[in-house]
């Protein structure tokens, strides 16, 4: 049953992506690329990251798609629900990237995974990373907040009309 | 602090020149007195230097010895022995009063006193650094501003002396670069430590190189480096040129300062390092001392320069110190570094003190002048002084130094002292033949009006000559000061040769 | 489920598909959504790789300050986007060549 | 005692100093007159030391003191203070002469334009002849040494506005170098080979033996005994420049152009002495070679310098040349081992020609002030030929000129009579006994007594022209006779205090016999032992023995040939019996050589002085000129020009080379620059492919 939900989630994913990658409509793309962050949420509780699941669909779904979709009703018209969106080097971006796919496959399928790794199921992972972050981690979180609080600033001020 | 003393004393000039390079051009008086004040501490901190040596060892003191580039085993490595304790002594109290000879140079004078410190720097970096990488690129560091300071404030012909100086010495340093890469790829493990380089004398002494004994190949490219700065006889001709075309200062340092490395460098090096090579070479050296004394002497009699007169007495000067390091006897080798100090401080005056004419008469012919006694008494006096000093008269210190080198030589080479005994002569010659001519006699009415010599210019003269006549009366604190050390020198040199069977 | 390398050729694909997004999308937001697809793919391999090989929590914490990262960003370049939009009244990024000469 | 000594020593340099520094400041307030009674003090103390000496009458007497000066561990140099008989009876000669000089100068240099530093010259002589009189040790007997030539330098040069007087400043100095270099050389040897420069060590080495061995590291393993030879004549050497004997002398007669007190002090009196004393100091290790040499010298230059003397007509320098004759006569009488001779005639002369040098002053001082007064600049108040007839104007100089001339004819009752008759007979004796030594060996022994008494019978006639021509007859320049007067009594006191030390009684007592020498001198003074053991001249006893029988028949000789050059010299020039001019032109080449000093100075100047400053001028242009140019700036220029031909290769192929490989990347680059198309996407795939290609390479 599981391993079932794991290869639905597996092929959402990708065909989720593939919408965002190949989607005509910018609209479409967007909600396709919800259905990414879902199935990664998901894909994170198959990996027993609960604290990074729950994290996932809050910051991504309801932060980042949301500004997103921000975004493009902003630069847009919204008199159409359909805002076609195009393409530039399509040809030779799809053969460089499909190159360089192939050379990923083939290193890491070349490689005896299952052999030499054991999974380890974490019993609950939220209080070890709450621990860590203001532990080992902690010069980091501060740089982090202090990102965070310049990317709110520069935001506010890049979006201001009169720049 | 203490344990640091040798690397402030070194560095504490390119200090000086940063902050004087901060310094708005405008600003002359912070530009010079910040000069003298930061020579002036360097000088105190080599007082102190010597007020906490020991001078009954003649081993290495003050050492300061970190790893550099460990990669090359190449160390930054400082350290004063008997042999150096003088000559940093020596720099510092000469860049200290030269820059007071510096007070009249007409242009550019931040880069003139930025480029001096950086000199004075070099100077002492080579006196204090003990791994021989170190001291080449202090060596080199040296070259550089003496160039410039050559080449840029210098009198009508300052280029071409420049140029000459800078390729003479340039020459002389290539070979020394591979006198000492020659070195370090034969000691085992490559090094460039001097201490260790002089332990495994004995193998240099054995190893082959283009065919030839290792020892005497190394040894004739480190004399041709050192020979051109001394300057011994076939090298010597960038001296004159330089002195000549050098300002007052310049001069002071070149003939104060510079003239002494190149024999430092043989007794630091060449002596310890390749000890069996130097008892081969003694012979020859100390013909070309002899030369030196005598060659010297002849051209300063027929100069009319006067700052060339004192140029060619340097090259004299500097034979008997070679005719004494040549000798291997306490005697001579202990009057030989004394000799180097003194030729420091007695050249220094004799140079201010052409510099103090050349300032007021605008030219240095010895024929042009003429009874200048009468109207610049105190001018006269110190120069007489200073040339009395010059040609060793007892009770200046420069007697005390010539008579050891000659006494310590006259056993080993009895018939080259006896001809160098003729330089004593000469020397007398030249320097009572340019006194008559330019102070006696008849006043040439040109210089009527000739200012005497002012206070400043006094002040930095008097200094030399008291130092000059305390050690002519009482030389034994420098003699205490440096011949432990050289009388160890002689002995292992000596034992050396021994040991090989010379 | 129980192998690393399902996650890692989830992770490829993710991957390479926001890379063609980047590259050839002309709208600045489709642009965007490229690289949360990258992002996204990293973070796969962070965790994946926690749980599998070194079984610490490392990687969550890794993937954490990505997320965190991937928010910033989003918000900066919505602004720029934004910004260009205001100033040239489309966002098309292959027009916004003053990168030439 | 030492430290009494060594007040004597420094005092004078105190004199010295406060001269130099403070003089000027006090010129117009007779602050010469601190010098004076510095001088004076130091006289009386040597008095003092006198005055023990005569009590406690021990020949052997000695005391040395002596400190480090300079050690090295194993090369040592002490200095000290050697102080025996002879060394109290010429700091006796020295303090008395300075201190007279001192006084008559205070007149004689009134109103000279450097007269504070006139003093503190003499002040800074009196102290180095002292220190050479008190050196316990050769180095420091060379140290002072090159310290009275400086102020004897500094003396000559007093009036360097002159162009004679800086040039004779300066040949003395030189001149006196090269006997200085000789001395050194003897030095280094003794140093080598004895490991000392003390001369009680040196006397105690040489006798011990040991020191033979270390002869021969030197000149190729040479016999010790010829080592100590060349040693003691190089010492020698020193005395030959310092005494101005034959062939460095011809520093001494130019020396005249130094004030006359100085010429007083120093070139009669004391520093020119000062050979002869060191000479003393070195007798006891003498060869008998060595010996031999130095009474040939000396008694050569005892006859040469009176020849000259004959024609000289400038009064100080026919003093000039009777000095170098009688500094001949003492060298010689040191070697012929008259030891006693030689010191009793140095402190002998030490007075009289002191005493006639001061009475020369007195006439040129008065022949100054005359010209003075009628303002003629052209007349040269030294000329004898200008004098006359001075004898009722200044009847104490006369006096004092006629007592001392009358000690160094040799006229009994005067000191010059016995300590010349002394080294007469030692002559005479050397020539009767001696059997060693190079002058016996070609058997010329007999050389040195016609020398002697040649040099006798000359120096009486010459002594005695001089008087003749300047205070008998008509005075030559009656305008200039008219304002001649007798000098100060500053000045005419020192000249009878040194008048009636001249006379024979002071040396002599106790005993009263005006023909014999015998009296304190001799009592105090005695011939050392030599050193030299083997191959002596004569052994002692023999040459006392022989002095006392060769000491009437000498005496009588001398008194003879004295008498004979009186008698010619009162024939010519008092009674014109037999004119001059008549014997000049007659004697023809040998009166033009007399004038003019037999060439001597023209031989250096011409033979040595001036090919050797062409070959210092050879050698300075040799030097820039020649080796600078073409091979230094040769090399300089050959390497511009093979760069010059390099560059030309260079611009051809490896320019070329490199011009080419530019064409092709500037193609390249105009093909490329289609790439930059501004668009980071284009960028961002050429990244991608580089990545690509980088990830393949690793991964296949």
């Amino acid at each position: 049953m599981a391993d079932f939900i794991f290869w639905v989630i597996w092929i959402l994913i990708v065909v989720s992506a593939g919408l965002v990658a190949f989607g005509k409509n910018l609209i479409h793309s967007v909600f396709a690329l919800m259905g990414t962050f879902l199935g990664v949420a998901g894909i994170y509780i198959f990996l027993n990251a609960d604290f990074l699941a729950v994290t996932q669909i809050v910051v991504y779904v309801g932060g980042i798609l949301v500004l997103l979709v921000f975004g493009i009703m902003l630069t847009n018209q919204i008199s159409t629900a359909k805002i076609s969106q195009s393409s530039v080097q399509r040809g030779l971006g799809l053969l460089v990237v499909l190159a360089l796919l192939a050379i990923l496959l083939t290193a890491l399928l070349s490689h005896d995974w299952v052999g030499t790794t054991q999974p380890l199921a974490f019993e609950e992972t939220a209080r070890g990373i709450g621990r860590l972050l203001f532990t080992d981690y902690l010069i980091l979180f501060e740089i982090a907040s202090v990102l965070l609080l310049g990317a709110l600033i520069g935001a506010a001020t890049l979006a201001r009309k009169e720049l | 602090m203490e344990n640091h003393l040798l690397s402030i004393v070194t560095f504490l000039p390119v200090l000086g020149a940063l902050a004087i390079i901060l310094v708005p051009k405008e600003k002359l008086d912070i530009i010079r007195w910040g000069a003298a004040a930061i020579t002036g501490i360097q000088l105190i901190f080599a007082i102190w230097i010597l007020s906490v040596f020991d001078f009954a060892s003649g081993d290495v003191q003050l050492v300061e010895h970190f790893a550099w580039i460990p990669a090359f085993n190449i160390e930054y490595f400082l350290g004063i022995d008997g042999l150096s304790a003088p000559m940093v002594l020596l720099t510092a109290l000469l860049s200290f009063l030269a820059v007071f000879s510096s007070w009249n140079i007409d242009k550019a004078h931040k880069g003139y006193f930025a480029l001096f410190l950086l000199l004075d720097a070099g100077m002492m970096g080579v006196f204090t650094s003990l791994d021989f990488f170190l001291f080449y690129i202090f060596w080199e560091v040296m070259l550089l501003p003496m160039y410039f300071l050559i080449g840029i404030w210098g009198g009508p012909q300052r280029e071409y002396a420049a140029i000459k100086f800078f390729l003479y010495t340039l020459f002389g340093s290539v070979l020394l670069l591979l006198g000492m890469l020659a070195l370090y790829f034969l000691s085992e493990p490559h090094t460039f430590n001097m201490l260790i380089l002089a332990e495994q004398s004995a193998q240099f002494g054995q190893a082959i190189l283009l065919g030839m004994n290792a020892g005497k190949v190394i040894f004739i490219l480190l004399f041709v480096g050192f020979a051109i700065k001394v300057p011994i006889f076939p090298f010597h001709t960038w001296l004159p040129l330089a002195h000549v075309e050098a300002p007052t200062a310049i001069s002071v340092i070149l003939a104060g300062v510079l003239l002494k490395m190149g024999t430092y460098g043989f007794l630091r090096i060449s002596w310890p390092v390749l000890k069996e090579a130097t008892l081969w070479f003694a012979l020859p050296l100390a013909i070309l001392g002899l030369i030196n004394i005598i060659y010297g002497a002849m051209a300063a009699l027929a100069q009319r320069d006067l700052k060339k007169m004192v140029a060619y007495s340097s090259v004299s000067h500097m034979g008997f110190v070679l005719l004494g390091m040549a000798a291997l006897t306490p005697a001579g080798m202990n009057g030989a570094v004394f000799q180097m100090f003194n030729h420091g401080t007695i050249s220094a005056m004799l140079f201010m003190l052409v510099g103090v004419v050349y300032d007021r008469a605008h030219h240095r012919d010895i024929e042009g002048f003429g009874g200048l006694a009468k109207v610049v008494p105190v001018y006269a006096g110190v120069t007489a002084l200073a040339f009395f000093a010059g040609l060793g008269l007892p009770g200046f210190s420069g007697f005390i130094s010539e008579a050891l080198t000659l006494i310590g030589a006259f056993p080993v080479f009895t018939w080259i002292t006896i001809f160098a005994t003729v330089g004593i002569v000469l020397n007398a010659g030249y320097f009572l033949w340019a006194y008559q001519r330019v102070f006696m006699g008849e006043l040439n009415s040109k210089y009527e009006k000739l200012e005497d010599i002012n206070g400043r210019e006094l002040f930095a003269l008097i200094p030399l000559a008291i130092i000059t006549f305390f050690l002519g009366v009482y030389p034994t604190p420098m003699l205490n000061l440096m011949s432990t050390t050289l009388n160890q020198l002689v002995e292992v040199v000596k034992s050396a040769g021994m040991a090989a069977g010379l | 489920m129980d192998h690393l390398s399902s996650y890692l050729v989830l992770s490829a694909i993710l991957f390479s598909l926001g890379l063609y997004t980047v590259v050839t999308r002309k709208n600045g937001v489709a642009i965007l959504m490229g690289v949360e697809l990258i992002l996204n793919a990293a973070n796969i391999n962070f965790v994946a790789f926690s749980k599998f090989v070194t079984h610490t929590l490392d990687g969550h914490l890794i993937s954490v300050f990505i997320i965190m990262l991937a928010a910033a960003e989003a918000a900066v370049a919505l602004a720029i986007v934004l910004n260009l939009y205001n100033n040239r009244g489309h966002i098309n990024v292959d027009e916004a060549n003053a990168l030439k000469q | 005692m030492i430290n009494l000594a060594l007040l004597i020593l420094f005092l004078p340099l105190l004199s010295f100093a406060l001269q130099i520094f403070f003089g000027r400041r006090f010129e117009d307030k007779k602050g010469e007159w601190v010098s004076v009674g510095i001088q004076f003090t130091t006289l009386i103390m040597s008095l003092a030391m006198f005055v023990m000496m005569i009590s406690r009458n021990d020949p052997n007497f000695s005391l040395e003191m002596q400190k480090s000066w300079l050690d090295l561990g194993v090369f040592k140099i002490d200095l000290g203070v050697y102080i025996d008989n002879v060394t109290i009876i010429m700091l006796n000669v020295v303090a008395l002469i300075s201190s007279l000089v001192h006084l008559y100068s205070t007149a004689y240099m009134a109103g000279d334009v450097r007269y504070s530093r006139y003093f503190g010259f003499l002040g800074i002589f009196t102290f180095s002849m002292n220190g050479i009189v008190l050196s316990n040790s050769l180095f420091m007997i060379y140290m002072f040494w090159e310290l009275v030539g400086l102020s004897s330098y500094l003396l000559i040069g007093h009036w360097w506005e002159k162009k004679s007087a800086a040039d004779a400043a300066k040949k003395a100095f030189i001149t006196n170098r090269v006997g200085d270099i000789g001395m050194f050389m003897g030095m280094m040897i003794i140093a080598t080979v004895l490991g000392t420069f003390n001369f009680q060590l040196i006397a105690d080495r040489i006798l011990d033996g040991t020191w033979a061995s270390n002869a021969g590291m030197l000149f190729g393993g040479i016999d010790p005994h010829k080592l100590l030879t060349i040693a003691g004549v190089l010492v020698f050497m020193g005395a030959v420049g310092k005494s101005a004997q034959f062939p460095l002398h011809v520093w001494l007669p130019d020396a005249m152009e130094g004030p006359t007190p100085v010429s007083a002090l120093i070139h009669a009196a004391t520093m020119v002495a000062a050979g002869v004393y060191l000479t003393v100091r070195i007798f006891p290790f003498l060869t008998a070679d060595a010996m031999a040499t130095i009474a040939f010298i000396g008694g050569f230059t005892a006859l040469y310098a009176a020849t000259i003397a004959i024609t000289q007509n400038d009064i100080k320098k026919v003093l000039a040349y009777s000095t170098v004759s009688q500094l001949g006569y003492m060298v010689m009488a040191l070697g012929t081992g008259a030891y006693v001779a030689g010191f009793f005639h140095l402190v002998t002369h030490a007075m009289f020609k002191g005493a006639l040098f001061l009475a020369s002053g007195s006439v040129i001082h008065a022949m100054h002030h005359s010209l003075h007064k009628l303002d003629d600049h052209q007349t040269d108040p030294q000329d004898m030929r200008n004098m006359g007839g001075l004898k009722a104007k200044m009847p104490i100089t006369f006096g004092v000129f006629m007592v001392t001339t009358a000690a160094i004819s040799g006229i009994p009752l005067f000191s010059g009579f016995l300590s010349k008759d002394a080294i007469l007979a030692g002559t005479w004796t050397y020539a009767a006994n001696v059997h060693d030594g190079w002058l016996a060996n070609l058997h010329m022994a007999w050389i040195l007594p016609v020398f002697g008494f040649g040099a006798a019978a000359i120096t009486a006639f010459y002594m005695f022209r001089l008087i003749f021509m300047t205070f008998y007859g008509e005075a030559k320049k009656p305008d200039i006779f008219k304002h001649i007067h007798e000098s100060p009594k500053v000045m005419t006191v020192p000249l009878v205090i040194l008048a009636i030390l001249s006379t024979f009684i002071v040396f002599t007592l106790p005993s009263v016999n005006p023909i014999s020498d015998h009296g304190w001198f001799t009592e105090v003074v005695q011939s050392p032992e030599t050193a030299v053991t083997t191959g002596a001249a004569f052994d002692l006893e023999h040459f006392e023995h022989g002095m006392h029988e060769a000491h009437v028949p000498a005496m009588v000789t001398s008194l003879i040939v004295a008498g004979l050059g009186i008698l010619l010299s009162v024939l010519v020039y008092l009674l014109n019996k037999i004119s001059a001019e008549n014997l000049a032109t007659k004697l023809g080449a040998l009166y033009r050589g007399s004038l003019n000093k037999w060439y001597m100075d023209e031989f250096y100047i011409n033979g040595i002085i001036r090919p050797f400053l062409k070959g210092c001028d050879a050698v300075g242009r040799f030097d820039l000129e020649f080796y600078d140019h073409y091979l230094i700036n040769g090399w300089g220029r050959n390497t511009k020009r093979t760069s010059r031909g390099v560059g030309f290769a260079d611009d051809l192929i490896v320019d070329g080379a490199v011009n080419f490989s530019g064409i092709i990347f500037q193609w390249l680059g105009w093909t490329l620059k289609f790439i930059q198309t501004g668009k980071i996407q284009n960028y961002l795939i050429f990244v991608l492919i580089g990545a690509a290609v980088l990830f393949a390479v690793n991964v296949y």
